[in-house]
Formats: C-alpha cells, structure tokens, sequence
C-alpha cells in the first residue's frame, strides 16, 4: 500500500511531480526506455545531450564494463539541434512527461543559438548545461572547469529561458568543484547537476592498448557512489540553491544518501540498465517516506 | 535485388522474472538454457533476443545479450556458449532458480516469401537460425535450408534438437562431422549445388565477413545477425553502435537497429575480427 | 616452477630488487604484517607516514567498508619523527627489507627537520614525501595541490637525501595531475607515487550523519582502480621519470595494468588485506613474465 | 589489586584455507560454523580470534573477526550471530566449502591463578569465556563461574554444549530461561552469594560498561573483550583503535592490543553504545 503524500521538487520556476529523474545519456531522447519505465510517472527525464550540429560519437567499443560499475565512451553522439527540435521534442509533449533538454555547445555564440532555438518551444520544462563530457575530442566540450566561462555561460542561457529549471551539471574532475557550482549560482542557475561520469581508463591486457580508442572513458555506477555524494555535499556547502544529485545510484538506500548530502532532486543512470524498476521503486519509497527528502545537510 | 526495409523491429520488450526449467550442459563449452516464459511476454521473433542478468551477482554486472533459440507457450531456451565469468555463473545456476530477462529485443531475420534460403550458423550463432527454421510458415520462404559449422564433432549438437528443417547439414574445421572446411567453403560448395535466393547468417565476425564476401561475389542478399557489448539494449545509451552506409555513413544501434542487418549497409572494415 | 628473471627497478640512485611494494599505511612501520606477508621478500614496505610530533589521529569509526572498496579516516595517527628512528626503523635494519621512509609535514622548516634527522641515518632505501593525505584537519597536510610548493619541498629534501630514492606522492583529487606531478620532477624527485585515496564519503541511514566523524574519508580498493589507472597514465605522459602506481589492485592482472599504464613499480594496499597472498603473487608473476614490466606507455 | 600487564597477545598469525566441517542453526539468528583446523595452526588461547573472508564474494569485503568458542586437533569452532549481509551469506555456506581466514589473533583473557573469575557473557559474548572455560588448567584460576545471558530463551544454547565448567547459570531479559533480568544485574546477584576475585566480560558495549561499572563498585579487577570494525587485525593499519588511559591518553588496537583489555584502561565515554 503506498501512500500518496506530496514529494514534488522545486527547482527555479518549475515544479516536478517528484525528484527522481533519469540522467542524460541513459534513456536517449526520452521515449525509448519508455517500453521497460513508465516516463511519465518520472520527475523528468534529461534527455541525450544535444549540440548544435549532429555528432557522429566515437568508433566503439564504447561500454565496457568492470567489476565495479562502468567505463563509457560514447563521444556525445547526437542528432544535432534541429533534429531534435523537430524529430524528439515532439514525441514527448503529449505524455505529460517532464523533460529537461540537455544542451552542450563550444563557443559562447553556440550556446546563445541553442537558447534561442529553444526559448520559444513548449514541450520542456527545463534545461541542463552539460559542461562536462569527458568523451570528446573538443577540450572545450569540457570546459566546466573554468569558473568564469561557467558563470557567463549560465547568465546568457538564464536570460533567454527564464521560465525553464535551469540545471547545470558540472564535473566532478576538478580540485574545488564547490567553486564551479558558486560560478553557476552566481549566473543565475536554478540547480547544480551532479556528478557526471569520472575519467577513468581500462587496458587490455592482450593488446597492451586501452578498451577505448580514444583511451580514457567516463566511469559511472556503483564505485563512484563515494566520491559521487562527496562532491554533492562539497557543493551543498558552497551553494544555497537545489542540487540535482546523481553517480551510482543502484538502490532506494543510495538516493537517501543524496538527499541526506543535500540533494533535492536525483538522477539514476547506470543501474538502470541493470533494474529497470530502480526509479518507480525509489518513487513509492519517497511517497511512504516524504521525509527521505529534506534530510539534508549533514554537517 | 534488395530486401533493404523489410528487417523489422516491432519487438515490445518486458522485463520480467523467469524461473530456470532446465540447464543442461550440451558439450565442454555450450548449455542449453531452458527458462520458464513469462505469461505477458510477447511472442519473439526469429533474430530476437533476452537481455539477461547475471544471477547471483553481488557485483556489477551488465546484462549479457542471448538470442531466442527456441520458445513455445511455456518456455523460452537459449543456447550459450560459456566465455567469459558471467556465462560460467549462469552455466551453474540450477533449476527452479529465478533469472531476470529483459525481452523479446531488437530486429528480426526477414520474412521472404517464395525464395530460396541459405542460412549460415556458425557456433552459438546457431540459435537464431535455428529458430527461423523451426518457427517459419509457408508463407515466410519458399525453402530453407541451414548449414551448421563448428570447430569440430564436439561443439555440434546433433541429438536433442529438432531438425525438422527442409534440410540441415553439418561442416566440422577439422572435419570431425559433416563437410570438412569452414562455414563459408561449405555454403560455396553447396551453393554450386542448388538455388540460393537468400543468405541469412549469424557466427563471429570473421565467418560473418567471409559469408558477406561470398554474399557478395555471387551476388546474392545476405542478412547477417551481429553481436556487440550492449547496456540497455533499448537503442537508447548509444553504447552497441556499427558504422552502416546507406547513402550516408551512420552508427546504428545493434540492439535496436539490429541485431539483424542487411550485410550490404555494414561497414566491415570497421568491425572487430578478433 | 617460477623462474627467476631479474625483475628489478631503478628509482634515481637506488636499486630494488623487484617493483611490489606495500602501499604506506597499509603495514604499518613495517614489521606488523611479517606474520604474513614475507616482508624480506618486497621491493619495498613503505612504512605508515611519520610526521616531526605524533599524532593521535581520528575518534573512531576509522575504517568503512563500501561494496567497491573502503573508505578510511586514520588521521595520520603516528609515533612522531623521534619515536619512529628510535623505535621502528631498527627493527627492520638487520632484516634485509627494503624500507621507504614516508613523511609528511606542515612547513617547509618540517620537512627540513625531517630530512636533516633522517639523512644521516641507514637502514632505508628512499623516502615518499605524503603530499596528499585528505584525513585530517590541517588543510597544510594537503598542499600537494599547489604546485610551487610542491617543487620547492621536493628541492629541499632531495638535496638533504641525495643518496636515497625520493618519491613524491600526489594527491588525485586535482584538476590536472600531471602539472604536480611535474612540479615534482622539476624539484627533483626521482619517482612520482601515486595515487592516494581519493576523497569519498558515506552517510548513516539511521542517524542521517556521516559514517566518520570528520565527515569525509579517503575511498580506496577495487572502486578506484579505474581511476588510478587513469591518472597514472596521465603522469606517465607528463613526465619522464618513473612512477610508482597504486590504487585498487587486487590481482596480478590489476598490476599488469599499472605497467601498461606506465608504472616502473606498484604499490599495494587495501587488497593486501584480503587477500594477504597479493605482493607474492605478482612478484611470482613478474619473475615469471618479465616482460609484463616495461609493457608501459600505451599512447 | 591490579593485573595490568598481565594481558598478552602471543599469538602468531598464520593464512590459512579451512574446510567448513559443520553450518547448524542454533536458533533464529544463532549458528555454529565448525572449521577444519589448518595442521600448522597455532593453538588459539581463550579470548583470541580469527579474521574471515566472507566466502563467495564477489563484492568486496573486509574480512569479519569471530572469537574462537572452541578448538582441538582437528577443528576450530565458531558462534556466529547473523548481523548483516557476511555473516548472512556465512550461514549458508555448505559443508566441505573452503573458508579462508587469518588467525590465531588478539589478546587473550589472563591466568589467574589462585582467584575466583566471574565471567559474564551476553550474546554472541559467550564465545571466548565458554573456551575460557573448557580449555582451563587447575593453575589458570581457582574457580571459573560463568553467567551466561540473552535477550530470551531462544538465544540460549544450552544443549549441545558442553557445560562442563565450575557452573553456568543463565540469565534471560525476559525471564524465559533462568534468571530474569539483565546480565549485569545477575552477576550483582551472584555478586551477593558467592566470592569473586576477577570479572571477565564479553558482550554488547551497553553490557560492558554497565559490567565495568559495577566492576569498578566494588573495586573488583575485570577483563573485558571488545569488539570495533577491522581490517588488517595485525596492528598496522590503526582502523580499530580504542581510547584508553594508562597514565596518557592514547588509542590502542582491539586487534592486536586487545581484544581484551583490562577494564579500567579504557575510556569508556567514548565507546559507541549503539
Ligand atoms: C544480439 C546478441 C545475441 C547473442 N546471442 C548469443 C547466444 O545465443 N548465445 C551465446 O552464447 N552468446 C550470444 N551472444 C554473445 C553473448 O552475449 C556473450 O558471449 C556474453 O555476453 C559473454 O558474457 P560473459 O560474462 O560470459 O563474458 P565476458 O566476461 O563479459 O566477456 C568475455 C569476453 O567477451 C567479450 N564480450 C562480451 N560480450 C560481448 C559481445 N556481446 N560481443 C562481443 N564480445 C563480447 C568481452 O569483452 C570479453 O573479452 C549474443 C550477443 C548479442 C549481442
Ligand atoms: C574480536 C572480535 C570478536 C568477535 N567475535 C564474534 C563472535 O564470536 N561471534 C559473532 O557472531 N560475532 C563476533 N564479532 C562481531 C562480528 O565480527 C560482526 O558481527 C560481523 O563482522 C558482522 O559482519 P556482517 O557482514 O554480518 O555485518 P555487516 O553488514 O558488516 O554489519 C552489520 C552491522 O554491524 C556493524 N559492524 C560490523 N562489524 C562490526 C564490529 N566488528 N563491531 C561492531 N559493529 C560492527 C556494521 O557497521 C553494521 O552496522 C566479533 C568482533 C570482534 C572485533
Ligand atoms: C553511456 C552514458 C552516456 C552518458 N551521456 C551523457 C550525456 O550525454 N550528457 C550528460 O550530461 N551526461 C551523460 N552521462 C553521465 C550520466 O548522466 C551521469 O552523470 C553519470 O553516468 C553518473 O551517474 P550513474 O553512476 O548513475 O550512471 C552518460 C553516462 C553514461 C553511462
Ligand atoms: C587505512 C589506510 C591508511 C593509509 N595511510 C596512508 C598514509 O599514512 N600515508 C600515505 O601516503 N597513504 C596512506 N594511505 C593510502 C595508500 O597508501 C594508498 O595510496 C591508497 O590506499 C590506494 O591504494 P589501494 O587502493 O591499493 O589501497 C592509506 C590507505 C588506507 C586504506
Ligand atoms: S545497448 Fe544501448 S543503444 Fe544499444
Ligand atoms: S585492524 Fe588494523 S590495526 Fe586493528
């Protein structure tokens, strides 16, 4: 028997039905894990970073797994803004689905373009700046560790979509991240988005050479779990708006954990693949239990 | 002539629990897997596969993808070749455990009415092929006849299948059973012998080459089943690309796009043969 | 039958006759873990980091187990400089082990304490400088972030210790790896060990408090050897001395991966606990395949 | 009267792989696991112990410390109380499966010769003081009394067990077996009726300190057996440290200073109670 008590979130100008969503690059442009998880019953689901132009990814392999979680190296492999636009956005808009459209983009003029394309479209409750990607050749795809450029980024983007939750999700590859996340605070975002995926790097040992032919990937699921709710509660204690907190969910017990570190909202991604159930169980745990949120701040 | 568009994946996957039926080891290497088929499960199709959890597993493990061998109202089988730890622990696992599935996945082995099929199966590649034979109507091809390789005597089963195909014939590398040769010698050998409309074929990468290259020279269709390391198997994460050109140069996915493609649209070159 | 390849490494002037080593913390000063691991048999112990005053360390709990890994806040609990040449280096004179001294300190006129008491001294092959240690309250224990002093601290040992091995060790949780590890270079190091733990924490579901005290610990084991790999690889291409890898291993495959990544020796550590076999494993592997060391470098 | 110092850990470690001899439930959360003892063991004296790896584990886990509760040529016993997921997975490890552990470990209770020991075990607390107990030598103590407590009388083993001591009396919190009340108002009780010279104890930490209290009351020497979370149990790492006084403040080792302790060195307000 679950109850249904109220577990809505507010991030910005925008409320979602609960906190949990599922991260970016998980559930591709929304509809397809919608066979296995029921999307609409979500909070949001952050769809595949797009950029402005279509992206053919890296060569694969592009997953390999270890024995504590996994290595990725997709490359941001995306159809393109205009794509999406007119080919993604649309399937969701009729299932009362919550979505936040993730965006990365090189040049400060790429990302002035995508909040423009953007602005006027319904379809989408907010925006997630990935300044973050690990995978990609483009150094400045990963610039969300420059403070400054974190700050403008967000102003400009904030301007053009006041009405949208405006998320940026940052890295955890950085020496202060609490820095960053003050950088996006001070320009104006709706929320902290963390952790994207740690670098990381296997070998093969026949070969000699790394699993990926670009060499490192980004590392997700279970072992990042420690490192994952370190960098939220760094950042709980740099920021005094919500974060969104995410690496290596796999259990009702690891969301609490966000929450406790000061998260408000959660993002699952690596252990779904693995239990598809993850979300909708973690979803009736919070209806029981509304006081799981809002447990936060541990000192 | 092209069938290009007439691979379909209108597969509507579930993830349910299954219980194992019976888990018999077929030789050193391969098990015959038999689960118990969830009653809301649709029906596979030939090509179609389980995304499968590894039971027992107190570590992370992906699921590992195992293409429909044979399924009835009751039961769904698998046959699996052990390779690596995740097919050793399913090898020991024992009847009446629980096994978490995600499935029927991805595209199927065309149907072509009227025509003459030649299949290729190679190893466990066997299992789909298997399954079209079995499961196919009149109306699916005109005739269908299914060539089975294997490194040598030991790896083939013979016994406990039904082979109530229109004609199944067996090549050993080492000429313990059957044709003498691999797979491809041995379907150039029968190809010489009687029509071929059609080529299906599914076995490692370097058979699967060989076979498009034969495909190829006597140019005729070839659809090929692949295998990739996946995640979610849902074409969603963009983890179990191959690079295809149809016109453009693309990556598609070999859960969902796939695993059955037209071997003409593969970029070959760019898959690994080891 | 394990063949008897010569398997060992240089580290600037010093010799050891093989690359395993125990990671510092690990065993102690050196003699505790003789009931189990033949310590004569090592590359090298290197001995718990002794600071110029003891320290009492952390309240307990000081040990967490995660299912990736441990995470653990000791606190540098240690018997001080004078204690330690009094009392702990002596035991291991007369045993043939090679010994790495490991130290940390807060200023510039400790380390130099540290190195004028210990020079003169034998009894030890080299000295690891702990530039990196994330448990404790002095946030001047963990100024292996700042590359100047990174330099100038390693200068002034090596001059005072010019016979010894001087390894720096460095600390993961940094934007960018390879510029420390170059600092250390530039100072004159003659190795680059690393990595440390890296920062993580774990929350108490009951009490909605972190599991330690201090609030966050140092993650190690099988979670970070993703992790590990990386960052040594990336010291690898920054500089050209060598490198002690560590982080995560728990087999003689794990080990072979710090070779490739561009390791001249490995350290062991959490592993070593469950499996006290570890370091006689892979130096029986290493005499067997010597061709696994110097598989280094993949690009 | 004082025994500081008498305490010793003379232990000398080895690594060994055992053979599970026997798994039995004792009750609900209780069993018994009998070990093949390693032929080059030492021998384990009363109040040491030995560091298990959890078997099948695929995860990683820190090994678990158990006290040996009894030990001959061929066989070491151990009394496991189901906690959490290893020694969940311990209980159903079958007979003939190795186990790998480190042992003999720790401290032991002292030899006291000549003195009347009151030992007061709670729980799982009775594995050291029932070895005490079997294994004794006329010249180790005068008498040896053991009261032995649990929440109620399914916690209780007292079959099975050979109670061939100077006395056992049991107490229950709920007064289903023996004595009703808490161990340490049972051992006040004995307290009033029969001479003691030395208090052992093993148990909860809220036992403990209640039993050092009462201890400390009526200014008796007392011994007692702590347990703290581990990892290299040798004494190097400094993961289980304890606060104590002897003179300085200083934190010692359970694993290797200890398990057991003399009662006064210890700073009790800062054991967790939980
Ligand atoms: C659509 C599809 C259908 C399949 N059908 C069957 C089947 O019917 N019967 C069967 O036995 N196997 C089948 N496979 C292959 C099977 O999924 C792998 O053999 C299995 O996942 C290996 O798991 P493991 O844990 O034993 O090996 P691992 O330890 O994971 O891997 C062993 C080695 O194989 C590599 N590897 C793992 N998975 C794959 C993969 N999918 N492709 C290529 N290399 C891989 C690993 O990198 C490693 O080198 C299929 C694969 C796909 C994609
Ligand atoms: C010297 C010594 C002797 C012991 N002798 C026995 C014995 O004879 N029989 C017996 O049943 N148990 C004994 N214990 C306790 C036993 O080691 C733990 O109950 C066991 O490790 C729990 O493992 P687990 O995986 O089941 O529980 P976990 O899942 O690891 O833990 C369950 C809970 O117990 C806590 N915990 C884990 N280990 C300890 C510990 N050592 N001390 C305090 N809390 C802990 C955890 O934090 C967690 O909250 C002894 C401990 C020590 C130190
Ligand atoms: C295959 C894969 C693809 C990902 N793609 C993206 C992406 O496009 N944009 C993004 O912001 N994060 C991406 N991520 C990172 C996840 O959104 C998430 O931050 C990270 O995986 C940590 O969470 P987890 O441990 O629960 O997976 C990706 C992760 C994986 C595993
Ligand atoms: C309990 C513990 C204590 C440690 N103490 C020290 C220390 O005093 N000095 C130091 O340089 N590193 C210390 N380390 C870090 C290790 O030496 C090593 O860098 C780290 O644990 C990664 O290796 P591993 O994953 O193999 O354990 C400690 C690690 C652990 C787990
Ligand atoms: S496995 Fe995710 S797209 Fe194919
Ligand atoms: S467990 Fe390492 S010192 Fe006790």
């Amino acid at each position: 028997m679950v109850t249904n008590n109220d577990i809505s979130v507010t991030l910005g100008p925008v409320t979602f039905k609960n906190p949990v969503f599922i991260a970016s690059g998980i559930c591709g442009y929304g509809e397809e894990y919608s066979p296995l998880v029921p999307i609409e019953e979500l909070g949001a689901v952050v769809t595949k970073t797009i950029t402005v132009r279509s992206r053919l990814g890296n060569p694969p392999p592009r997953i390999h797994e270890v024995p504590t979680g996994a290595l990725n190296s997709i490359g941001l492999e995306n159809v393109g803004l205009e794509a999406y636009i007119r080919d993604k956005l649309p399937l969701l808009r009729d299932k009362r689905v919550g979505v936040i459209v993730s965006i990365a983009a090189e040049f400060e003029e790429e990302f002035v373009e995508v909040a423009d394309k953007l602005a006027p479209l319904d379809g989408y409750k907010g925006l997630e700046l990935n300044l973050s990607c690990p995978n990609v050749e483009e150094e400045a795809l990963d610039h969300g560790r420059n403070p400054e450029f974190v700050e403008r980024i967000t102003r400009i983007v904030k301007e053009r979509v006041p009405d949208r939750a405006l998320l940026v999700k940052i890295t955890p590859n950085v020496t202060d991240i609490g820095e960053v996340a003050k950088a996006a605070e001070a320009g104006g975002a709706d929320g902290i988005s963390a952790i994207n995926t740690v670098v990381g790097v296997d070998f093969d040992l026949e070969t000699g050479k790394p699993i990926f032919h670009r060499g490192s990937g980004g590392y997700s699921g279970p072992g990042i779990l420690p490192i994952a709710l370190q960098k939220v509660w760094e950042i709980s204690r740099a920021v005094s708006i919500p974060i969104v907190g995410m690496g290596g969910i796999s259990s009702v017990d690891d969301a609490r954990k966000f929450f406790i570190a000061g998260a408000t909202a959660i993002q699952v991604g690596t252990s779904l693949w693995v239990d598809p159930e993850l979300t909708k169980n973690i979803i009736a745990a919070l209806h029981e239990h509304p006081e799981y949120l809002g447990t936060g701040t541990a000192e | 002539m092209t069938f290009t568009n007439i691979i379909q994946n209108n597969a509507r996957p579930g993830h349910y629990e299954c219980t194992v039926i019976e888990n018999r080891a077929l030789s050193r290497r391969y098990y015959l897997l038999v689960l118990s088929r969830p009653r809301e499960m649709t029906n596979p199709e030939p090509g179609t596969f389980v995304h499968l959890l590894v039971p027992d597993a107190n570590r992370f493990y992906l699921r590992r993808p195992f293409s429909v061998l044979d399924c009835d109202d009751e039961t769904i089988s698998l046959l699996i070749v052990e390779k690596g730890e995740g097919t050793r622990i399913m090898r020991r696992i024992e009847k009446g455990r629980p096994i978490d599935i995600v499935g029927p996945l991805g595209s199927t082995f065309p149907k072509v009415p009227g025509k003459r099929v030649l299949a290729l199966g190679g190893g466990v590649g066997l299992a789909p092929l298997y399954y079209y034979g079995v499961r196919r109507e009149a109306k699916d091809c005109e005739t269908y006849r299914l060539l089975y390789g294997a490194r040598s005597r030991e790896d083939l089963f013979v016994d406990g299948f039904d082979w109530a195909l229109d004609g199944v014939s067996f090549s050993t590398d080492d000429g313990s059973h059957g044709f003498q040769g691999n797979i491809v010698e041995f379907a150039q050998h029968e190809f010489e012998q009687s029509q071929v409309d059609v080529i299906f074929s599914c076995g490692p990468n370097p058979m699967l080459k060989a076979a498009a290259e034969f495909a190829d020279r006597v140019g005729v269709p070839h659809y090929v089943s692949l295998e990739n390391r996946m995640a979610c198997a849902l074409g969603a994460c963009r983890s179990c690309v191959v690079l295809t050109r149809n016109g453009a140069i693309r990556y598609r996915t070999v859960c969902n796009d796939g695993p059955v493609f037209d071997a003409r649209e593969l970029v070959w070159k760019e898959l690994p043969q080891a």
